[in-house]
């Protein structure tokens, strides 16, 4: 098993939004987040990432909203950079599978939206993580793009990885399993803010 | 953490960086002192240190909210957050490059202005050394004040409130080693350093709380 | 029953309720029998004439200034290992006790300093430090106004609490290295004001205790006001 | 009237000036306190009587 958690609250700011969150991923698994907007996709997805307060997993590679890319350096830069984050050295294998070589001496501020989504893959493809954490990684690209950001998670799934994504659009993966968050929506019996208990 | 100060010093360095309007900055400071006061070469001798040493601070904390906030903003800090480098790890190389970005060339700057304010040929030294030691606490408890703001939009003038008390123990020895007459500058200038050396070796565990609960 | 309990909202809501009316009682008249006593009941100094009778005020609030930050250092420490909601509050509710402290301090300084020394204000080691920490609780008040988040608020308030107390030790040393190079030889000090002699010592501790109890109920009624504000956002959080 | 010396006028400021801003800081805590009391209790009536 390679990420298993039981029973983990998330909040958003000071609200409770998920509570007693339940969800396994196994080697080859592909885990799709479902539920309407605000529903806490994203706050699942930072919380697994470490980024909720809890303690930092460091098998997991987190990709948000933001591609993390600074537009005053080439393509290039911003990949060796990561590549230097990373202790990794595989920065050319990278930028060829997502076809970026072509772009490599152009700064990332002249990219298009499409290709800035693909420098910002590139970030996750440098990690060596195994459990990929994605937030709407195709929302707003075209189908090409999707294709190619669809074609890394299949292969790093095949590969031995696992990923879990939040997305409004069918991704066309088969055998993922779709995780309906809502079904974690925190009820008002949930609430353990202390300033809720007892009276006075 | 190399690859993390190379690249804010290139970012420094490029178009929009800052490095420039830090120096500029520094220079439009020092020049408009003797404007204001008048241009009394003694007087000027006299009020020097005070002047190069708030002059620097003032040019540094024009540059601290880059420090995290740009890198907020587009993500890069999130994705930092997340990757195999300890926060602390983080808040010691950006305070580190914000230095090399800020304190040194101030230092060096100073050299000149030194010169158009009179300072007397004895204090280039103290005033070297008291530069150089001084402006690393500058930068780290800058980092933490910046870290501490980061989620707060337009939180500039909040950064400058929080930051500049935290100043005052630099300021005032720092200053103090330059001025003429102070009985053994070298004491004074060991507790400038030593102060640096306390920043440098604690804020940026602090600045990891902060970042921490702000990404939150 | 261990002390932690109390840092439970509703614990110490009853137990501070419960001590607040005697609190409140006992506070009210030692600070104002330590006041008037000290007003009507204390000879001139042979020095200082009448003037003397400003450090029943003058003492006790730059006691209390300075344990306040101490105070909230302390409760911060507790916020950030122990993450007790109450501790972090009641250093909330703290620093606006502890900023008009300062300010009494400093402003009963300056009136009993201009017949004294001549002047409202003098860079003296001793004024300089309270300034000093009077814009420390300038920036830890701000810095919660400015944080919507009552955690985060919580966190970076309690972390810029402790940072600024080892740079505030530091700045009042700094003080003295600072002041001895620019007024040499300057004798304005408020060092003389302490030499206390026993007709004012009694009055002066019993302005000291009530002062210190006059702290510990604002407080306990701040920590409240706070504890309350909480609880009504957390409902009203729960209901939407 | 209190029948001090020349500094009369010193230390009646003194106590006015310390004695106003304590009292504007109690009155001030007081009525903060009041207020949120008041909000609370009309907040806690309105969620009881939805539960």
């Amino acid at each position: 098993m390679l990420l298993q958690v039981s029973n983990l609250n998330c909040q958003r700011a000071d609200k409770l939004i998920l509570s007693g969150v339940s969800l396994s991923v196994d080697t080859g698994d592909c885990l799709i987040l479902r539920g309407p907007n605000g529903a806490g996709k994203t706050t699942l997805l930072r919380a697994l990432a470490g980024l909720g307060g809890v303690e930092n997993n460091e098998n997991t590679a987190f990709s948000g909203h933001l591609d993390a890319i600074k537009s005053t350096l080439t393509v290039q830069e911003n990949l060796t950079f990561w590549a230097g984050i990373y202790g990794a050295s595989h920065w050319q294998a990278v930028m060829q599978q997502l076809s970026l070589d072509s772009l490599q001496t152009r700064a990332a501020g002249d990219l298009s939206a499409g290709q800035k989504r693909r420098l910002g893959l590139a970030r996750i493809l440098l990690t060596d993580a195994s459990i990929w954490l994605m937030d709407e990684p195709t929302v707003s690209l075209d189908a090409a793009t999707s294709d190619i950001i669809v074609d890394a998670i299949k292969t790093h799934c095949s590969n031995g990885g696992a990923a879990i994504i939040s997305t409004h659009i069918d991704l066309n993966i088969a055998n993922a399993r779709i995780l309906n968050v809502i079904d974690f929506a925190a009820k008002p019996s949930d609430y353990t803010d202390p300033f809720l208990q007892g009276v006075f | 953490m190399k690859s993390l100060i190379l690249r804010d010093l290139k970012l420094a360095f490029r178009s929009g960086g800052g490095f420039a309007l830090t120096l500029a900055f520094f220079l439009i400071v020092v020049m408009f002192v003797p404007f204001g006061v008048g241009a009394n070469l003694d007087l000027l001798a006299r009020i020097a240190p005070g002047i190069l040493w708030i002059g620097a601070l003032l040019s540094c904390l024009l540059s601290l909210d880059r420090i995290f906030q740009l890198d907020w903003e587009d993500g890069t800090l999130e994705a930092l957050a997340t990757s195999p480098i300890p926060l602390s790890g983080i808040a010691l190389s950006k305070a580190t490059a914000h230095w090399i970005t800020t304190g040194l060339p101030i230092t060096i700057a100073a050299i000149p202005l030194g010169y158009l304010l009179n300072l007397p040929t004895q204090s280039y030294t103290w005033l070297i050394a008291s530069l150089a030691l001084g402006t690393p606490t500058l930068s780290f408890i800058g980092a933490f004040g910046a870290a501490i703001t980061v989620g707060i939009k337009r939180g500039g003038l909040l950064l400058s409130l929080l930051v500049l008390p935290l100043y005052i123990p630099t300021l005032m020895l720092g200053a103090q080693v330059v001025a003429i007459g102070t009985p053994n500058p070298a004491q004074l200038l060991a507790l400038v350093a030593a102060i640096s050396l306390l920043s440098i070796a604690l804020i940026p565990f602090a600045c990891a709380i902060a970042l921490r609960s702000n990404l939150r | 029953m261990s002390l932690w309990e109390y840092a439970n909202p509703a614990r110490f809501m009853a137990l501070s309720g419960r001590i607040l009316p005697t609190l409140t009682i006992a506070s009210a008249v030692l600070l104002l029998s330590g006041l008037i006593w000290g007003f009507f009941g204390t000879p001139a100094d042979y020095k200082q004439g009448s003037t003397v009778k400003i450090i029943f005020l003058h003492v006790p609030t730059a006691l209390m200034a300075i344990n306040a930050w101490l105070m909230m250092l302390v409760a911060s420490l507790i916020w950030l290992i122990r993450r007790h909601h109450v501790s972090a509050l009641a250093a909330k509710a703290a620093a606006p006790i502890g900023m008009t402290m300062t300010l009494i301090a400093l402003a009963t300084g300056a009136i009993w300093g201009k017949p004294m020394w001549g002047t409202y204000w003098a860079w003296d080691p001793r004024l300089t430090s309270f300034m000093i920490l009077l814009i420390f609780y300038f920036g830890y008040l701000a810095l919660w106004e400015a944080v919507s988040d009552k955690d985060t608020a919580a966190d970076l308030t309690s972390i810029l609490c402790i940072v600024g107390s080892v740079f505030a030790v530091l700045s009042r040393y700094a003080v003295n290295f600072w002041s001895q190079g620019l007024h040499q030889g300057a004798s304005l000090s408020l060092d003389k004001e302490t030499h206390v002699d026993n007709a004012f010592y009694f009055p002066l501790l019993v302005s000291m205790a009530g002062m210190v109890l006059l702290f510990v109920t604002l407080v306990l009624i701040r920590t409240r006001t706070e504890i309350r504000t909480r609880r009504l956002s957390a409902l009203r959080a729960r209901e939407v | 009237m209190f029948g001090f010396d020349k500094y009369t006028n010193t230390v009646l400021m003194a106590y006015g000036v310390a004695i106003a801003m304590l009292a504007i800081l109690i009155v001030l805590s007081l009525m903060k306190s009041n207020r949120v009391k008041r909000e609370l209790d009309a907040q806690e009536a309105k969620s009881n009587g939805k539960n």
